[in-house]
């Protein structure tokens, strides 16, 4: 089944790639004031949460047995 | 010409009147509640329904007391200070913004009425949902434009009126077969809507013989209105027992017992239990539930029905065979609920009914 | 309300009617996307509950969704917010062809998380016969709230793409970029919409 | 004390040139005074539909066996009267109408945030509200204006022709809630503390949230009954999983705010008209604007106070019960404030003023009952009967309605210039007092006694009370007729009220009326409270007003 592999290699990669690069962005403008900024933060915080959680289902560490198994 | 702020506003003559007489008024109105008698209006059918009124007289009186304050300030006022002709035209009254005393009293008395208010209504809902559960199940089965009733060891339904011994408990389940009803019973002052798909009950204890009407209260079709001809009747031992055999004899051949043996005893050998499930799964989940008996959707729930010996006999007295099931299955079966369709009509081959037959006795 | 608060150095053309227009765009767009989460909020309350009132889930007769390319497909939906929050970066720092590279980045990953969902319904709907109107109340919960989404994000790629056309056009200048920080927020609010609904459906 | 100028260059100080064309003036109009009054008239004329589709219900049930109109007709015509009366009458008056209207001018505003977004939000409230009405060629909605499944499944294609109908009459009240928010918070005066603005400002400011994020879980619910219906897609319908009771949960969490939504600015209104004509301050400022914002964020704690008989597990329903119990002290404070607003006032009775005394009067009633139904035992017994049909009409119509014929009668002469004529005022009031208690006491003990709710005929021994409702329900449609005979007599020929008819004190009548399309020339600063008599204005920056010297028109085209 290396569907089944190639989309979890894609998954975790990309949750990696993409959890480092929102928080880092995150670190970057921390002490940016005003509404419009805070939202941006707050949107950056659960960006990296969903790359996170994508990357975990991708490990098969969060969510269920991959299909059939 | 403005009203100079410095002489201090003092509540005059006037207002101590009104007050005075408001308040007679007001205990005028609070002994009116509690003098006036409901239940010649509307019989008191069930034990419960005397603190439902009790509650109602303890509202009405202080709603009215309240009410006749707030009115009768509000006209006392408006006649009291209205701008009389000899004021001059830029005449203003008194600029008074605000009271911190007053406004903390007029938010601390309501909050505390609020919080007894609260204990009696818990008080009396507690007594009317702690009513005993040992007592006479009934099942009222609400359809579109009249109510049906069922009674253990009666066969099939009660159609016409809902009889009731005097004094025994009754646990009532509601249920719908097709879409939502209201059953009331205004001199019960009890209600619940019968929800199809969904068993809700309640409970009490009739107190009074009578002929009370049962209405449905939740719009249902075109002859909502129509659907409260029936009444439900409470009397005493021997009679209930006299209607009830009556019953008993009427629906002895109900349809609730089996078909006869139709379609010929069918070979169940090499039921496949995973396409017993699949087919259950595709077939059966709209009307039945994977669940103990009483976890009705349309038909009962199929959790342990060839084994479970409390599963309602199928047949005489004894739990149900799979020989019992797959003629269901084969030649269909009227229930209370709704018709259940036969094998041709659900598409179900000979080889169909072994599988299901086989999931249907691995269900413990 | 002093200019240097908003965040863009006050030349171009911003004078104090647009400073004080852009706050109010932003509030109102702000509160526009509250209004569409409560709209997703009600229809993920209805799939709760139907999921607890049911026979446990999947229901009989339906297998359990496939994770593993729904946590790639997630992916590349991140990837497009990473991208987008790069694109309007850059275009405050003024490097433009930058920006216009992580835009067009931001609407190829989003076109392909289309494309992967619309893969994952052909696979449901004709692969195992899964179909809105026709597998109960799973059908009806998952395909009305991920169908509503990929509306929200083909809405977020067509948005995107007029964005393309007005950035080349040079509508956008550095004091006057209203149009972009929108987008960003929507695409960023369509991204957090997608964390829960890929949770809710593929997770728990 | 410093209070900061208005921005150069800013909104505030930029006035666009004038409209041209009869088109661009009055009906793709940007100005929120215009739009104030096209949702206005247009409420009105559903106003009218509607209630003659209530006065076919109260023909149908003068006797027992109805008779006027078929079972189905009957079904239909009274969900299309509450349907219509909700979403057509009472919400696009009070927020659309009176809120456009008049809190701009209040708060010395130009114009709402978004004027485009108001015009918009204006005219999908007209195709709405023909799209609901053409359901009768279809097959209107026979499950009342709650239509809950699954008989509202069952119903014909009119149904699904509400539910669209709803969603966008929805559409729009989201839009009007996110102009108003993003308005009250961002374009007030400068000096216009939030403790400074008027009452009728509060009411908006306490309304608009509810219109932005109730609305949007009511347009989910429909949504999911249109699919249903037409899709088959199975969301309620019990044979195929769904659940009936969870519409009822979807539904009553937009239906409580939005009872909410109506009952606010009426309070507003009464908040504004009552200290006013009682030349004195309104009591209790803080509490009451306090109060008003206490009820919309509680209002959404409350919604299964609807569903108590409706199959919930009984442990459930006590939060329920107590936290609407509470509702009802905020709701106590409002009442006892105004009753204490008119004491030792100098009390003018204009018709305005009877119709706010008239309101606190008879919603105060309504307020009453409400805490009945709040009580689980109690609500057993009358859920689902006219005591709450009486219940509903009190607060409703007791309450908004009177709300906005005492707003009708305040406003008036400011955005026509012409005071609506007095003695028809007061023969309206009187004749629709009357008319109002005679059709809507009975329903409470019918209720008691056992007629239950959406019947087309009932128990003979009702008899009478139906009757002498229908008699006074035709009083009451008498006395709205004087209402209407009175606006349309008064536009041409009502007597000039000038600029400040009622000497009241807050910002919009301090400038002409009707109000210049840029409504100041100046944008006051404003360092008081307006509502004491005594005091001087507390503005600064309006002497220009009143003459004609021409507005600061801005150079180049907005």
């Amino acid at each position: 089944m290396n569907a089944q592999l190639i989309e979890r290699l894609g998954a975790v990669i990309g949750g990696v790639v993409v959890a480092v690069v929102a928080f880092y962005a995150l670190y970057k403008d921390w002490q940016a004031t005003g509404i419009e900024n805070q939202v941006f933060k707050l949107m950056l915080v659960l960006l990296g949460v969903g790359a996170v959680l994508a990357l975990l289902a991708g490990l098969n560490i969060v969510g269920f047995a991959p299909k059939g198994a | 010409m403005v009203e100079n702020r410095a002489e201090p506003v003092r509540l005059d003559g006037g207002f101590w009147g009104a007050t005075a007489v408001l308040t007679l008024l007001a205990v005028a109105a609070i002994v009116f509640w509690y003098v006036f008698p409901i239940d010649r209006y509307l019989p008191e059918a069930i034990v419960t329904a005397r603190q439902v009124d009790t509650l109602f007289r303890f509202m009405a009186a202080t709603g009215s007391a309240l009410y006749i304050f707030v009115a009768g300030y509000l006209l006392y006022f408006s006649i009291a200070y209205r701008a009389k002709a000899s004021d001059p035209p830029d005449a203003v009254g008194v600029q008074v913004h605000d009271n911190r005393k007053l406004e903390f009293w007029w938010t601390v008395i309501p909050t505390l009425f609020v919080i007894i208010l609260s204990v009696v209504s818990v008080r009396i809902w507690y007594e009317i949902m702690l009513e005993p559960e040992n007592g006479l199940v009934v099942e009222a089965i609400g359809h579109q434009f009249d109510f049906t009733f069922r009674y253990p060891q009666i066969n099939g339904e009660v159609t016409d009126e809902m009889h009731l011994p005097l004094g025994v408990p009754v646990t009532l389940n509601l249920t719908a077969a097709d879409v939502i009803h209201g059953f009331w019973v205004p001199a019960m002052r009890l209600k619940n809507d019968t929800v199809p798909g969904l068993v809700t009950s309640i409970r009490f204890t009739p107190r009074l013989a009578g002929r009370y009407p049962i209405i449905c209260t939740q719009f249902c079709g075109v002859l909502h209105s129509q659907m409260d001809k029936q009444v439900l009747v409470i009397e005493d031992k021997a009679s209930y027992d006299r209607w009830f055999k009556g019953w008993q004899q009427k629906n002895a051949h109900a349809s609730n017992t089996l078909p006869a043996e139709g379609g010929g005893a069918i070979s169940l050998q090499g039921g496949d239990v995973a396409a017993g499930k699949q087919l259950f799964a595709q077939k059966c989940t709209a009307c039945h539930k994977l669940a103990p008996f009483d976890q009705k959707l349309v038909g009962p729930g199929l959790l342990g029905v060839l084994h479970d010996p409390s599963h309602p006999n199928l047949v005489d007295g004894k739990p149900a065979t799979p020989a019992d099931v797959a003629s269901i299955l084969q030649s269909g079966y009227t229930g209370s609920m709704g018709a259940m369709p036969n094998a041709s009509a659900n598409g179900l081959s000979e080889k169909d009914i072994a599988d299901l037959v086989a999931f249907l006795n691995t269900l413990k | 309300m002093s200019v240097a608060a908003i965040g863009a150095d006050a030349h171009d053309g911003v004078d104090q009617l647009y400073v004080e227009t852009r706050e109010l765009r932003l509030q109102g767009f702000l509160l526009f996307l509250i209004s569409d989460c409560v709209l997703f909020s009600s229809f993920i309350f209805a799939y709760l509950y139907l999921r607890n009132s049911g026979q446990g889930w999947p229901p009989p007769g339906i297998q359990r969704l496939d994770v593993a390319f729904a946590a790639w497909n997630s992916v590349v939906l991140f990837g497009s917010g990473a991208t987008m929050h790069y694109a309007l970066e850059n275009f405050k720092h003024g490097n433009f062809m930058k920006y216009m590279w992580f835009l067009l980045a931001t609407i190829v990953l989003g076109a392909g998380f289309l494309g992967g969902q619309a893969y994952e319904y052909n696979h449901l709907i004709f692969g195992e016969h899964v179909t809105w109107w026709g597998s109960g109340i799973f059908g009806a919960s998952f395909f009305t709230l991920t169908g509503m989404h990929g509306l929200h994000v083909f809405f977020g790629v067509c948005y995107l793409s007029v964005l393309v056309l007005q950035s080349a056009a040079g509508v956008y200048t550095k004091g006057k970029f209203f149009g972009i920080t929108a987008g960003t927020l929507y695409w960023h609010f369509v991204d957090v919409i997608w964390v829960v609904l890929f949770s809710i459906f593929y997770l728990i | 004390m410093a209070v900061a100028a208005v921005p150069a260059g800013g909104i505030a100080d930029h006035i666009h040139p004038e409209p041209q064309g009869f088109v661009r003036r009055y009906v793709f109009s940007l100005d929120h005074k215009i739009i104030g009054i096209q949702y206005i008239i247009t409420a009105f004329v559903f106003m009218v539909l509607a209630g003659l589709l209530a006065e076919v219900i109260r023909t149908q049930l003068l006797n027992a066996n109805g008779g006027f109109v078929a079972p189905e007709t009957y079904n239909e015509v009274y969900s299309v009267h509450g349907s219509a009366m909700i979403w057509l009458v009472i919400i696009p008056l009070l927020t659309g109408g009176f809120g456009n209207l008049v809190f701009p001018l209040q708060i010395g505003a130009r114009d709402v945030a978004f004027p485009w977004l108001n015009m918009l939000s204006f005219w999908i409230f007209p195709v709405a509200g023909l799209m609901l009405f053409s359901s009768f060629l279809m097959g209107a909605p026979t499950a009342g204006w709650m239509e809950y499944p699954p008989v509202s499944l069952q119903g014909a294609a009119g149904t699904s022709m509400w539910a669209a109908a709803i969603f966008l009459v929805g559409v729009s009240s989201t839009m009007t809630g996110i102009n108003f928010v993003v308005t009250i918070l961002k374009m007030r005066a400068p000096g216009m503390t939030f403790t400074r603005m008027p009452l009728f400002v509060w009411g908006q400011f306490a309304t608009a949230p509810l219109l932005m994020i109730a609305t949007t879980a009511l347009a989910a619910a429909l949504a999911a009954l249109f699919i249903e219906r037409q899709f088959g897609v199975p969301f309620f319908d019990p044979t195929k999983g769904g659940s009936p009771v969870m519409w009822q949960h979807m539904f009553w969490f937009y239906s409580h705010p939005a009872v909410y939504i109506m009952i606010l600015p009426a309070f507003g209104i009464i908040s504004e008209v009552l200290p006013t004509f009682s030349r004195k301050p309104i009591f209790g400022y803080k509490l009451i604007a306090f109060s008003s914002m206490a009820i919309a964020l509680a209002g959404f704690m409350v919604w299964a106070h609807h569903m108590f008989t409706s199959g919930l597990a009984p442990f459930l329903q006590l939060p329920f019960m107590i936290i609407t119990f509470l509702i009802g002290v905020p709701t106590g404070i409002k009442i006892f404030s105004w009753t204490a607003t008119l004491w030792r006032g100098k009390i003018h009775y204009t018709t305005a003023m009877l119709f706010a005394i008239g309101f606190v009067g008879l919603f105060t009633l309504g307020g009453i009952t409400g805490i009945f139904l709040a009580a689980i035992p109690f609500d057993l017994h009358v859920h689902g009967t006219y005591f709450i049909v009486g219940h509903i009409h009190y607060v409703l119509v007791g309450g908004s309605l009177m709300g906005v014929f005492a707003g009708m009668y305040y406003w008036f002469p400011k955005m026509s210039g012409r005071l609506l004529n007095e003695t028809l005022g007061k023969l309206h009031f009187w004749l629709f007092f009357i008319g109002f208690n005679g059709t809507f006491i009975p329903m409470h003990w019918l209720g008691m006694l056992g007629m239950p709710r959406e019947v087309a005929t009932y128990d003979p021994q009702f008899t009478f009370w139906n009757r002498f409702e229908s008699v006074s329900s035709y009083l009451m449609t008498f006395a709205i007729l004087i209402f209407f005979v009175n606006v349309l007599w008064s536009i041409r020929n009502g007597k000039r009220s000038g600029p400040n008819p009622w000497g009241a004190r807050t910002l919009e009548w301090q400038i002409p009326s009707p109000p210049h399309y840029y409504n100041f020339k100046h944008i006051p600063t404003v360092y008081g409270l307006p509502y004491d008599f005594s005091q001087p204005l507390p503005y600064k920056g309006l002497e220009e007003e009143l003459t004609d010297s021409p507005p600061p028109v801005a150079a180049g085209a907005h």
